[in-house]
């Protein structure tokens, strides 16, 4: 029996007004991990989905087992042992835990479903697999991080011969990551195919045996192990070279005037005296780990959720903010990490999700839209952004995630507020263009707004921020300024439990 | 690992697929439980309210009233409760009842089988109702309130064809009336003993069993079920069905009572149906709901009726008050909703 | 056009050498209409005419009655019969009948207008006085009596009821009237209501339904709560076989009815003499009756009686 | 399409902005148009075959008429759009509209107000409820079809109550019967004028204006849409009164087309409004929806029922028939739907 577990040649697929992948070829190991990269848009996940019989090929061949086989649905796939992780979160969110990851496998004893065995199945494959999560909890009360350990706790639960993970970290902070790596080891030894798809360069060293890249829809090459080189890696991507910047100086921009002030601000859940002042031209950023709050002290602040006697302060004048229109008129504005639940109109095109938070920038006094000269501004950011998509006309749900997740950028840049708060704003967004939302976040800082960025991937925050809040357990742990801040320093304030606090 | 044991599990609502509901804290499990009893809290303060109001309410004739005439409505919701958890709707169910009826009077009277043939007939008549309505809806894809509207009409219309527009009288045929209004408890009428043993059944589907679980499942979240491999267009099928079956037996509870197939009848029960559906607190946006709601909601909405018309409210007022009732009755759980969310 | 209902005409305008008359009903689905429709049908196979019945679903729908009616002009018919279902919301259609030169003959109750040449209908406040008196006699004179009714606006539903209520405060002062509640002519409402009137009203001697559904109504109350017949005293209005069943087991002690049938024959008669250029009778009065146990057999009720 | 699919893909076509606007914007843009189209076949297959099927059929005074009979239903049908892309349901416009009616005929009739201010105060009747529903749902936070439902329920009492249980008759108002049936263009009701004045201005509102930018986004993503700034709450009431004032127009014309304010009126009106609209290819789902295939879907279900009745169908067959037909149009929606998806 050969070592080769999936072969894949000669892959095609076309959407209306988009060729997503041209004569794309890959082969699979058994107990391999081959990463799948390339920008936002390179055909990723539709070559996936081919996979996983979610879209059906136009044209090519898929061979398991040395066997060509006809994948035409979910079940087909599931069937002949692949198993994905989807980008976007597919989850039921009014059932249980146990009730996801099991659906339509459930223990029956005829006509009855065993809900015991039910929940004790999945507690001991998640015990297994060492995610801290209660079986009986419903998904809709999970955070996104959690939900995306769900969806991987799912996809394993199939003992599946080839696993496909699309983006499973993009939502995870190192922790998780780590959980996850461990995992991926012990199904590598079992002899388990692994395709692994992921916009963190860093990633791939660490447990990639091979990695295929794709540009525009069309297969570019495949590197073995030895021959990993991220830099080699991302010319192949985006056919060009990319120079990575440099980590700023603590008051590089910033002034001493203070633009945003927040006074002992609780919620009822979880936040405990939240205090911080951003100044003007500063990127502060925002770590910890999932979970610690960090999410929810943005919706307090844009007033998304009831806060309890905390007090805002805007330019040094106290302001009541009631919900996010009252943040958006003071100028504030939150990139929610929730690209599909908070951000996009999916079913509406990119020029409208564009134009959201900006549209009375083009109504005149009557309430009359004028579209002109927005479509004009859409244009603009497709173009600056590089959104990958067909025509500014095009449903936000067909572009791929990377790309849906610039539109939301762009929403926000139109609006042109003063204050930014972006939660997790690179979730999904491949290493080119990550370059360049730096350098716009920077250039915004330079012209004087300032920045409140959210981000589970510390290298991201230390390479961005002025000065960086920590958050452990809904409090502030401490604020480090860039200079003094390393990996191992947040880690440590990330961890504290106690009340303890920093300065 | 360390970091996920770190943080305590707390609930937080965010959903995750589709729903763009705003995030709201919940004491999930809780939940529905919360709600049914606040449905519940409506319903014992109107039977308090309208026991002082008038003394002639709280007698056991007047109860078993209630009850026989919360039976038609109550089973007709029961069998919706399914179907609008799956974030679908059914408008043919009240003159579907009617038609179930008619066939009934049909099987019974003019072809004059035996009872029990021309009773699963009538009962099989409505789950054939909800079989074309699931095959028009999962494979054909028309919109359920389209779908359900178009077989309301052609119902309403074939009830009145297939019986001549003239009433069918179950008169000749023995034991028929029994099935509403004998009493196989003593004290109870039999159309009540159907909508409680039906209500277990439903209950038991809903919450045991796999139809139960792709139902809620098809409700949060569509294409997800589907993309786990479950056959979503099949289970649509059997789930309008079903409420169709249960639309069946209400045809044959509503006729028993009767004593015959009155083929006008119909229209508008499907409203009041939906209503104690939503009034018991399941949502029109899918994925939640409960049996026990809304057997709840059936009688708030049939104790409100009789009480007002025991208490001779005039009929013109009786439907401003119902109105407001109802609108209180779900503010206070809309309420409740915000409450948690702070 | 379809199969069943053979006595229909189809398409009018294919049966061109027939004169054609265009009846517009208040309604179609009650057993009264069928039975005008009857009536209608069986004169016009005897004056060799065409005639089609419509009528909307429920007797509130104005708006949607205009339109048949409308629908009924455009047919371009040689007469048209037609019962309003609001007096006054009819005129101006009344006026595009007269410019069409389409003679209109009315019945069950009449337009605010000159232009039809007659009427044929039941005087509903006599029949609902009728209902009273004989209520009375039954319960003795005096009581709490009640009333379903099937509709408080529509002609009829009114009519029946203030004939009922006049009559008793006119000459019994010892009987009280102490509720009238609508169920719209609905079995099952109707049922629930007089229900819970009887529960209200532990004394009440007596009820009375205006039309079938509710008549009937009241009727399986009674049934469905066990009283002996006779112990309260039931009055009905219109027959079909379930109230000529209810009188015979004696759970109804009477009721009134119309001459359904009589209506339809009157109005196609009528309308076949306007074509024919002779004018009918302005007020064709069709009669009522009360009809109980001991009268039902007799030839004169039983010919009114329908099932 | 085809075009793009021939031409080989590069960097610079599709990475985005600097490519001049490709033909596939025409896509989602013809997409609209060709839905309404198709709706507009069906439209015309129902207008040939009923004009081949009665001579009676195709006449100047029997096409007014059906304008006429479209009027009504399509003028709420219009308001409903904005209702039903938002993701909402209005169940309250058929008997809001009569609720419109009543106090239309309390102001000219009884307190004798001028007739440009009685007209006036029936239509902001219409949009007090209609702020009414809005606030119950965007501040209250009640399901919109519960909250319409009570409202339809409150609205049908209080315009008995209010009437005193009798028609209002207009006869005494001079000119008020010419807001309907008067022809300012001769030939053309006023009521159909004012239809069709009513549809520009609500196209108008749905898509060049701020409210309809925000109709649309509130329906596809609520959450997302408050997210980015927009006072959702303060919309939805917008829209619902909005939504109200077109039923208050609605009850005005059926004043003056029956010369009356009839309270019993109005009852199943919403379901027919509703049922155009979404014939008209509006989604129930929100987000999706147009003026125009509202325009389609109401004149669509007038010209059937018209037509059955000018053939002279048995009453009792003519639901099924509508029923079949609805089934039929929105299929072939469905059907081309599908082919796009795929
Ligand atoms: N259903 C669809 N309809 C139309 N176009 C689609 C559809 N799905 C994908 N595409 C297009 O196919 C191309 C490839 O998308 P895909 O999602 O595979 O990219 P990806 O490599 O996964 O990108 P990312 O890193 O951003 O997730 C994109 O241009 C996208 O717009
Ligand atoms: N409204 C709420 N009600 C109840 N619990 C909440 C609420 N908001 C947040 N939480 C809980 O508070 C914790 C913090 O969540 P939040 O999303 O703010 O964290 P975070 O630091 O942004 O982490 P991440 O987004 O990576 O999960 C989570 O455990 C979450 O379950
Ligand atoms: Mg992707
Ligand atoms: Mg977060």
């Amino acid at each position: 029996m050969s070592n080769q577990l999936l072969r894949v040649t000669g892959i095609s697929k076309s959407f209306p007004g988009v060729q997503a992948l041209k004569d794309v070829q890959f082969e699979l190991d058994r107990g391999e991990v081959l990463a799948l990269v390339g920008e936002n848009g390179a055909g990723k996940s539709s070559l996936m989905k081919i996979l996983s019989g979610i879209y059906t090929k136009d044209e090519g061949s898929i061979f398991l087992d040395g066997v060509e086989v006809n994948i035409d649905s979910p079940k087909t796939a599931q069937a002949l042992g692949v198993s994905i992780i989807h980008q976007e979160m597919n989850l039921m969110a009014h059932l249980t835990i146990a009730q996801n990851i099991f659906i339509g496998r459930e223990p029956r004893d005829g006509l009855f479903l065993r809900e015991r065995a039910l929940n004790r199945k999945a507690d001991e494959l998640l015990k297994r697999l060492g995610i801290n999560l209660d079986p009986k909890a419903l998904v809709e009360t999970l955070t996104v991080a959690k939900q995306q350990m769900v969806e991987i706790a799912k996809a394993l639960s199939f003992d599946a011969k080839v696993l496909i993970m699309d983006e499973p970290t993009s939502a995870l902070t190192d922790v998780e990551t780590e959980t996850l790596f461990t995992l991926i080891e012990a199904l590598k030894r079992s002899g388990t195919g692994i395709i692994y798809i992921s916009h963190r360069m860093d990633e791939l060293r660490r447990i990639t045996d091979r990695v295929t890249v794709l540009r525009d829809g069309e297969y570019i090459g495949t590197l073995q192990k030895e021959q990993l080189d991220i830099p080699t890696i991302i010319e192949m991507m985006v056919g060009r070279h990319i120079e990575e910047g440099a980590r700023p100086k603590a008051r590089e921009h910033s002034s001493d005037e203070v633009v945003l002030k927040v006074e002992g601000l609780n919620t009822r859940q979880l936040l405990k005296d939240i205090s911080f002042e951003l100044k003007r031209g500063e990127i502060l950023g925002f770590a910890g780990m999932m979970g610690a709050g960090r999410t929810e002290v943005a919706r307090a602040i844009i007033g998304a959720d009831l806060s309890e006697g905390g007090r805002v302060h805007i330019n040094g004048k106290q302001v009541k903010i009631r919900q996010p229109s009252d943040a958006v008129s003071h100028g504030i504005g939150y990139l929610s990490e929730d690209r599909k639940a908070y951000g996009l109109l999916l079913e509406q095109d990119v020029n409208t999700n564009v134009l959201l938070a900006s549209l009375r920038d083009y109504t005149d006094a009557l309430g009359f839209v004028h579209t002109m000269k927005g479509k004009q501004k859409s244009r603009e950011y497709v173009a600056s952004l590089r959104i990958k998509t067909p025509s500014i006309s095009a449903t936000t749900k067909n572009l791929s995630g990377g790309n849906q997740q610039k539109v939301v950028i762009a929403k926000w840049l139109a609006r042109d507020c003063d204050i930014l708060i972006f939660d997790e704003p690179t979730r999904g967004i491949d290493v080119g263009a990550k370059e360049e939302i730096y350098k716009l976040l920077n250039d915004l800082v330079a012209a004087g707004k300032s920045i409140i960025m959210i981000s589970s991937e510390l290298p991201e925050v230390l390479r961005l921020s002025h000065r960086i809040v920590v958050m452990a357990n809904g409090r502030i742990t401490g604020i480090l300024d860039n200079e003094d801040a390393d990996q191992a320093k947040i880690m440590d304030y990330a961890t504290r439990m106690g009340d303890e606090r920093e300065l | 690992m360390t970091a996920m044991n770190a943080t305590p599990v707390t609930d937080q609502t965010r959903v995750g697929g589709g729903a763009p509901e705003p995030r709201r804290s919940a004491k999930s499990f809780l939940r529905t439980q919360i709600q049914q009893s606040l449905a519940f809290a409506t319903l014992v303060v109107l039977l308090v309210f309208f026991s002082f109001a008038s003394s002639n309410f709280f007698t056991w004739s007047n109860i078993s009233g209630i009850l026989l005439s919360t039976a038609v409505i109550g089973i007709l919701a029961l069998g919706t409760t399914f179907v609008i958890i799956t974030g679908g709707i059914d408008l043919s169910i009240g003159t579907g009842m009617t038609l179930a009826a008619v066939m009934t009077g049909i099987f019974l009277v003019n072809l004059e089988l035996p009872l029990i043939v021309g009773v699963i007939g009538g009962i099989l008549t409505g789950g054939l109702m909800g079989f074309v309505n699931g095959f028009n809806i999962a494979i054909l894809r028309l919109p359920p309130f389209i779908a359900t509207l178009a077989m309301m009409l052609i119902a309403q219309g074939l009830a009145l064809v297939i019986s001549g527009v003239r009433p069918i009288y179950f008169s000749g045929v023995v034991g028929f009336k029994n099935i509403a209004l004998g009493s196989v408890i003593p004290g109870l009428p039999n159309a009540v003993l159907i909508l409680f043993v039906l209500a277990l059944l439903a209950y038991v589907l809903l919450s045991k069993t796999l139809l139960g679980r792709y139902t809620f499942a098809i409700g949060s979240n569509e294409e997800a079920t589907r993309l786990s491999g479950v056959d979503t267009r099949k289970w649509k099928i059997v789930i309008y069905t079903v409420a169709g079956l249960f639309t069946g037996v209400a045809g044959v509870v509503i006729g028993a009572r009767l004593d015959s197939a009155q083929p006008q009848l119909g229209t508008g029960y499907e409203l009041q149906a939906i209503a104690a559906v939503i009034i018991g607190g399941t949502s029109l946006l899918g994925g939640r709901g409960s049996i026990l709601g809304t057997l709840i909601g059936a009688l708030i909405m049939s104790v409100l009726i009789n009480g007002l018309r025991i208490m001779s409210i005039q009929t013109e007022w009786q439907n401003v008050v119902i109105g407001v009732v109802i609108l209180i009755a779900v503010f206070t759980d809309a309420l409740r909703q915000r409450r948690d969310a702070s | 056009g379809c199969s069943a209902g053979g006595s229909d005409a189809g398409d009018a305008a294919a049966d061109s050498d027939k004169p054609y008359i265009a009846l517009v009903s208040k309604g179609f689905q009650h057993q009264f209409w069928q039975a005008v429709k009857s009536g209608a049908e069986s004169k016009a196979e005897e004056l060799g005419v065409t005639v089609t019945f419509d009528g909307p679903a429920s007797e509130t729908e104005v708006d949607s009655q205009l339109q048949m009616l409308q629908a009924a002009i455009d047919k371009k018919p040689d007469a048209i019969g037609y019962a309003a279902l609001d007096p006054e919301a009819c005129v101006s259609l009344m006026d595009a009948a007269k410019t069409a030169s389409i003679p209109v003959v009315q019945f069950d109750a009449g337009c605010n207008s000159d232009y039809p040449l007659s009427i044929a209908k039941t005087d509903s406040l006599g029949a609902g006085a009728l209902a009273a008196d004989h209520m009375a006699e039954l319960i003795g004179g005096k009581g709490e009596v009640a009333i379903v009714g099937h509709s408080q606006i529509n002609s009829t539903g009114v009519e029946r009821r203030d004939g009922f209520v006049e009559q008793i405060e006119a000459e019994y002062p010892d009987i009280t009237i102490v509720d009238i509640q609508y169920g719209d002519g609905d079995h099952l409402k109707s049922a629930d209501i007089a229900k819970a009137m009887i529960a209200a009203h532990p004394d009440l001697k007596g009820l009375y339904g205006t039309n079938e559904g509710s008549a009937i109504g009241i009727v399986n109350a009674v049934g469905e709560l066990g009283l002996d017949a006779g112990e309260l005293t039931v009055i009905g209005f219109d027959s079909g076989q379930a109230q000529i069943d209810a009188i015979t087991n004696g759970l109804m002690a009477g009721a009134i009815t119309q001459n359904p049938i009589g209506i339809g024959e009157a109005t196609v008669q009528a309308a076949f003499d306007a074509i024919n250029g002779k004018t009918p009778e302005k007020v064709i009065d069709t009669g009522y009756f009360w009809f109980d146990k001991t009268n039902m057999e007799d030839s004169e009720i039983a010919a009114v009686l329908y099932k």
